[in-house]
């Protein structure tokens, strides 16, 4: 509550592709409880990794949950916590010629729904298809599932260009350097050299969803688990999802 | 950011201060270790000496995400080296601007080694010889002929350091993870930003005010150098 | 007492070269003589320590600096030797004046007051004590090199070729200096130079070397006056040593000294009457004649017995002779040989000219 | 990976193989330019040499990411210099071992220039003095008398170079992406397997090998040097 | 024709020097002599094309090296000057046989056949060749850099202080060789030393620096028989120059050599009945006197004419003797001079030794 004395300070630590939806919730979260937060963005990778070993999180929010499984296996979280706060949706981007550099997507053709047996590599024109590290990146975990569903990926697969995490496949396709990309559709809508030239249909791939929770402390004082549990809910609540919604993240069901 | 620009925003100038701090401290510290291990490595001939060579080298041949790791492993809170730390000192390495250094002291350690041993190599052991007929035991040659004459060298190492430290990354954050005013330097920062949408501008702020910053060490460290050089050179 | 030396010592590599040298320095003023080449470098890098020999023993005043076999190996501190190097080894990163105070610094007790001022004084560097090294003439860094050495107050000092870039002028100067250390300091000091007069003019002990071999050594009257080691210490520079006594001081600007042969006049020199004075009468200047010469501007005649002779190649002949106690060595020709007939037991006098006698050629007689 | 260990494992050996070719590669076409920005600084007063200065140190200064940014800007198939690279030469480096090559190149530059900078500092100008003196056009003073002096400074130079090359990964991903067989280097595969949860025992071995070579490297490197060095000392 | 240097140079720093030398050289070997600290270095410095002086003007045989207004400045490598440094700098890391043959890779034209072996065999290092500078003593330092000198065939040769480091024997053995070059190759060669015999023997032009201006410069005959210059040159030094020609050699092992005054007994030479010499007389080494001597070691009696007389400080004076149609300076007590009534137009007998006459005090004439 507002009218709280002091209210503890809390440390999160969160996937970097949230930055900019977490670093407006944040903001209203001091407007409203004037609690001080403190935001350490990195892969969700090394940040469980650091929670195994002690790092001071009270909360984290991961791009993948494979590593909050991990942790919750570990028993590193409090009981309960875990929830999905956002979700995401992976498309095809298109390296935008120059023509349009305002970004307008008015004169783009529509995006269409990749079928099964679609003939990617005949739309990368002999270039290569930009996506995040196929087995260690979520959204290149999630692209490579997608592609495999649609019976494309041994055929795809030799044109791949894998990056160490999205923002860089995106690069690569912003710059012309790859003529096509899988990324996550919160990255492709802000990047006006890029126009979504597809999407994949549902349950292509598992559901891309950013699980939050807290992280079990026995030395963590009640204010602080109070508090961390507060955010969380603050997290679910309406104002993180109009911030979440606005940056083009999906809402969990 | 709000009207005012970046230098007023106060999260840049704390990133700015901190990669300062970590980058000062990283140098400073790693500097006399570096020197005794150059030393080591220049002129004495010991078992596992090749060894020590090899360690000293690791962090530039690993990717600085596995340095990280590492780091994380053993200086952890939980890691053998980083227990044992906090239970004898009570010094805590994790999750502090103090790992942050530690990390970026690491990174540097092979490139200031590297330059301090050229020095020490290049020093004609005549005039240290010279100096020993004059009475001078091992800690005085050293302090009044070698250190002097390999000045050049150990500042070549310190700006290489200090440069390296300013823009050491993936090691910090793997070891230290980005947290603000504490591990977030601004090479974390430039991560982050370049990481979001649109974050790109604002990852270009900060990647000029790291040259300038860095720029302004490579002069003073060229302005330092040259006035040493002409000391013992022409004189 | 004094230096003992007693090594052997391998480089390989091609036309390697191996030094095996035994000899005694007492006290005083020891000449390391002999050609290029020939091991004086590295004998004096073993006494100070900078090299290791493969085997012997080194001594000094009783105490044993290395011992290859299970002794000591003194480090070069601890020996306290000052070393004038070949080539001057000055710290480029100092200061003249820093150079030569950098001995001084570890040397224990304290300076004599004023000694700076006198070493740079004798040494003509006062105007240069703010510059480094870089900026001095190859002679001003041989000099600061003397300096730094002395300057260290070390308990022996080791010379090698320390004048060899100087004047004569300034030769002169420093000699006497030299002198002084040995006689009023009594730092003994082991002095390596191809320059006979300077060797004559100090040692006391002189150790002629060749190809790493001592070849001679013994006090340096005795060596320099025997015919035998004439031709290893080089015939142009034989001359013997004789020891004399200030008499007189003449207002002509001549000073007259006692030898045992009787009395020479020299060249004014600034030393009071009674002072024993060693003095060098080189071969090459020494004028035989059976009668006794008149009329000449040579001032001193002696009367002398041959003593041995020695027939060279080349026309020439070394001649040994006793004036009063001491031996002289006088170099003529074969042909004057035969027409004085020189021969052992023969009555001669020998014609010395004043002026041959150089200053640099007198100095002070030890202790 | 199948039975048999990583050894037989096809894509770590394809890794491996690939690190040491853009390693060596990098190192090789590196070196020159090296030798050049070194004597340029050392021994030239020329304006815009501060620039040249910051210039060379940038890739140490900046995070890798960022300077994989600019050499995607730059060297891309669409930015300046790629196209007329590509125009001209038909050298392509986007997506190609060539890209990587350079990456690592750009980012061990640094290092190698100042190493070898600090050796031609240390070359007494009299020696080649004594080598004009005697006819030595300045090409044959530096070919006969600097670069045989300043040898030990380009080896450690290489050998830095060399070491950062083999472990460089932020720059390498970010410019050429990682395919493998093509740009996916050791580091890129410890990285992705750092990335996953289980991933730790399968990159320690890769952080193995990568460091076997290295040290391999290292040794051969120290053997060069030590062997120069006894040429140019006491010989 | 020859070199001919006009400049001037300042030194900064504290106790600054500045350069003002201006002479002419013409072929031959001109010796620049001067106190340590005096200049010599700098002006071979800039001679080699090392330094470039604020102000003046170099040229060579008539082709403009150097000239500070507006002229050339030609880089080292393109004057062809083999420079002998004060100290060695051999390079390092090149064997000896390496840096010996270094200049010859950059002369033009070819070596003469067996030049480089001529060359190792003088200096004596032949067994050396294969090893590095840092295994070399002193000495064998020094003669490799007059070897690497020699056979970058220059066009002159600037040598600076190139036998300092060096024994006697050694010494006699290089001088011949350099007077060779100078006669027979007609190199001419710019020599600073300190040694006057070296300077007297091989010099056909002498340079006499002080503080950095010329004190005296001229024909080394005039300058070295000059008594005004004597004290420049350094008393003890002072000795004049006589041409003479080989009239004969004897069984004995001594050489005649016809000079205008006479004939000399000299220890024996090799070189042919007729050839042109010229024979330094040390003043300290002449003996006068008003009546002809008999029954003397010294062979040589000539007779003079005095020419003049100065009087120095310390009981000594030096006499300028007319003796055929060459000047020779005695250097005698001034008692003596006034024992004898020396005054101009005096009539006199010199006695000199032939033995005094050393073998490096016998040069071959120029041209
Ligand atoms: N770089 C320099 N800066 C200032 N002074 C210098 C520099 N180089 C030489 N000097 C001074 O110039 C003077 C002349 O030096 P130079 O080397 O020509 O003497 P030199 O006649 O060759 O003496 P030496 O016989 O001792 O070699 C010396 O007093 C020396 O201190
Ligand atoms: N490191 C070395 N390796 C091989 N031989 C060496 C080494 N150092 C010296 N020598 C040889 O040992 C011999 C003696 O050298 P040293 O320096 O003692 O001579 P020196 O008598 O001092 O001669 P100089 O009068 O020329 O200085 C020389 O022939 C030299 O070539
Ligand atoms: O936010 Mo991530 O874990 O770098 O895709
Ligand atoms: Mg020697
Ligand atoms: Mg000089």
């Amino acid at each position: 509550a507002p009218s709280d004395p002091e209210p503890p300070k809390l440390t999160i630590f969160a996937a970097a592709s949230l930055k900019t939806a977490l670093d407006e919730i944040a903001e209203a979260w001091r407007d409203r409880t004037g609690g001080a937060l403190a935001l350490s963005y990195a892969g969700s990778s090394a940040l469980a990794r650091q929670i195994e070993q002690g790092a001071p999180a009270d909360l984290f929010v991961s791009a993948n949950a494979a590593w909050m499984d991990r942790l919750d296996a570990a028993g590193l979280l409090r009981e309960g916590s875990r929830r999905d706060v956002a979700g995401n949706a992976l498309v095809l981007v298109a390296h935008r010629d120059g023509a349009d550099p305002a970004g307008d997507s008015a004169g783009d053709p529509a995006p269409e729904t990749l079928a099964p047996g679609a003939d990617l590599v005949a739309r990368l024109d002999g270039g290569r298809l930009a996506m995040a590290l196929v087995d260690a990146v979520p959204a290149g975990i999630y692209g490579r599932q997608a592609l495999t569903s649609l019976g494309i990926w041994e055929a795809t697969a030799p044109h791949v260009a894998q990056t160490d995490n999205v923002r860089a496949a995106l690069a690569l396709v912003a710059t012309g350097e790859a003529p096509r990309g899988v990324v996550y559709a919160t990255d492709a809508t802000p990047e006006p050299r890029v126009r979504i030239a597809g999407v994949f249909p549902a349950g292509a791939h598992d559901p891309i969803v950013y699980p939050a929770a807290a992280v079990a402390d026995p030395a963590a004082t009640p204010e602080t688990v109070d508090a961390a549990l507060a955010f969380l809910d603050f997290l679910s609540g309406p104002e993180a999802r109009a911030a979440l919604t606005r940056q083009g993240f999906a809402l969990p069901d | 950011m709000q009207d005012g620009g970046v230098w007023l925003d106060p999260a840049t100038r704390e990133a700015l201060a901190l990669s300062l701090k970590v980058a000062l401290w990283s140098t400073l510290c790693a500097l006399p270790p570096a020197v005794g291990v150059a030393l080591l490595l220049a002129r004495v001939r010991f078992p596992g000496r090749a060894l020590l060579n090899g360690v000293v080298h690791l962090p530039l041949v690993l990717p600085p995400v596995a340095t990280g790791y590492l780091l994380l492993m053993l200086f952890g809170r939980r890691g053998p080296v980083g227990g044992w730390l906090e239970e004898t000192f009570g010094l805590v390495l994790a999750f502090r601007w103090t790992g942050a250094a530690l990390a970026a002291a690491v990174m540097a350690f092979p490139l200031m080694v590297r330059a301090i041993r050229l020095a020490i190599e290049a020093v004609d052991p005549k005039l240290e010889a010279a100096a020993a007929t004059l009475g001078a035991p091992r800690w005085a040659v050293f302090g009044l002929v070698t250190l002097p004459l390999i000045l050049p060298g150990v500042l070549a190492g310190a700006v290489l350091g200090f440069a390296r430290a300013m823009g050491e990354f993936g090691a910090t954050i793997t070891f230290v993870s980005s947290i603000p005013g504490e591990t977030r330097t601004l090479p974390a920062a430039i991560y982050a930003l370049l990481q979001s949408p649109g974050g790109e501008d604002a990852a270009l702020v900060l990647v000029a005010i790291s040259v300038a910053v860095s720029m302004a060490a490579l002069l003073v460290s060229e302005a330092l150098a040259s006035r040493v050089a002409r000391r013992i050179g022409a004189g | 007492m004094g230096l003992s030396v007693d090594i052997r010592h391998d480089f390989g590599g091609p036309g390697g070269f191996s030094l095996d040298a035994r000899f005694d320095a007492p006290p005083g003023v020891t000449a390391l003589f002999g050609r290029s080449g020939s091991g004086k470098t590295t004998v004096v890098n073993a006494v100070a320590g900078l090299l290791a020999p493969r085997e012997g023993r080194i001594a000094l005043d009783g105490e044993v600096l290395f011992d290859a076999a299970c002794g000591p190996r003194l480090a070069p501190h601890r020996r306290r030797l000052g070393y004038v190097f070949q080539e001057a080894r000055l710290f480029p990163h100092l200061s003249l004046r820093a150079n030569l105070a950098f001995g001084a610094w570890f040397a224990p007790g304290r300076a004599a007051p004023g000694e700076f001022d006198r070493v740079v004084e004798m040494l003509g560097i006062g105007p240069l004590l703010d510059r480094r090294p870089g900026a001095l003439s190859g002679g001003e860094k041989q000099r600061a090199a003397i300096g730094r050495a002395l300057l260290s107050r070390p308990r022996m000092l080791l010379m090698d070729e320390p004048l060899a870039a100087l004047d004569e002028a300034r030769k002169a100067e420093i000699l006497p200096y030299l002198e002084r250390l040995r006689d009023a300091a009594g730092v003994p000091i082991l002095y390596v130079s191809h320059a006979m007069a300077e060797v004559a003019r100090l040692a006391t002990t002189v150790v002629a070397m060749e190809a790493g071999r001592v070849a001679r050594a013994g006090p340096a009257a005795e060596v320099l006056s025997d015919l035998e080691a004439a031709p290893a210490l080089g015939l142009r520079d034989a001359g013997a040593l004789l020891p004399g006594v200030v008499a007189a001081h003449h207002a002509d600007g001549l000073t007259e000294v006692e030898v045992s042969g009787g009395r020479l006049l020299l060249p004014r020199m600034r030393a009071a009457p009674g002072t024993r004075l060693r003095i060098r009468i080189a071969a090459q200047e020494v004028i035989l004649s059976r009668t006794r010469p008149e009329g000449l501007s040579a001032l001193n005649i002696l009367a002398g017995e041959v003593v041995g002779l020695r027939v060279g190649e080349g026309g020439g002949a070394l001649v040994q002779l006793r004036v009063g106690e001491d031996l002289l060595l006088a170099r003529i020709t074969r042909r004057s040989a035969a027409a004085l007939e020189i021969a052992p037991g023969a009555a001669c006098w020998c014609v010395v000219k004043s002026v041959a006698v150089a200053r640099t050629d007198v100095g002070r007689a030890t202790g």
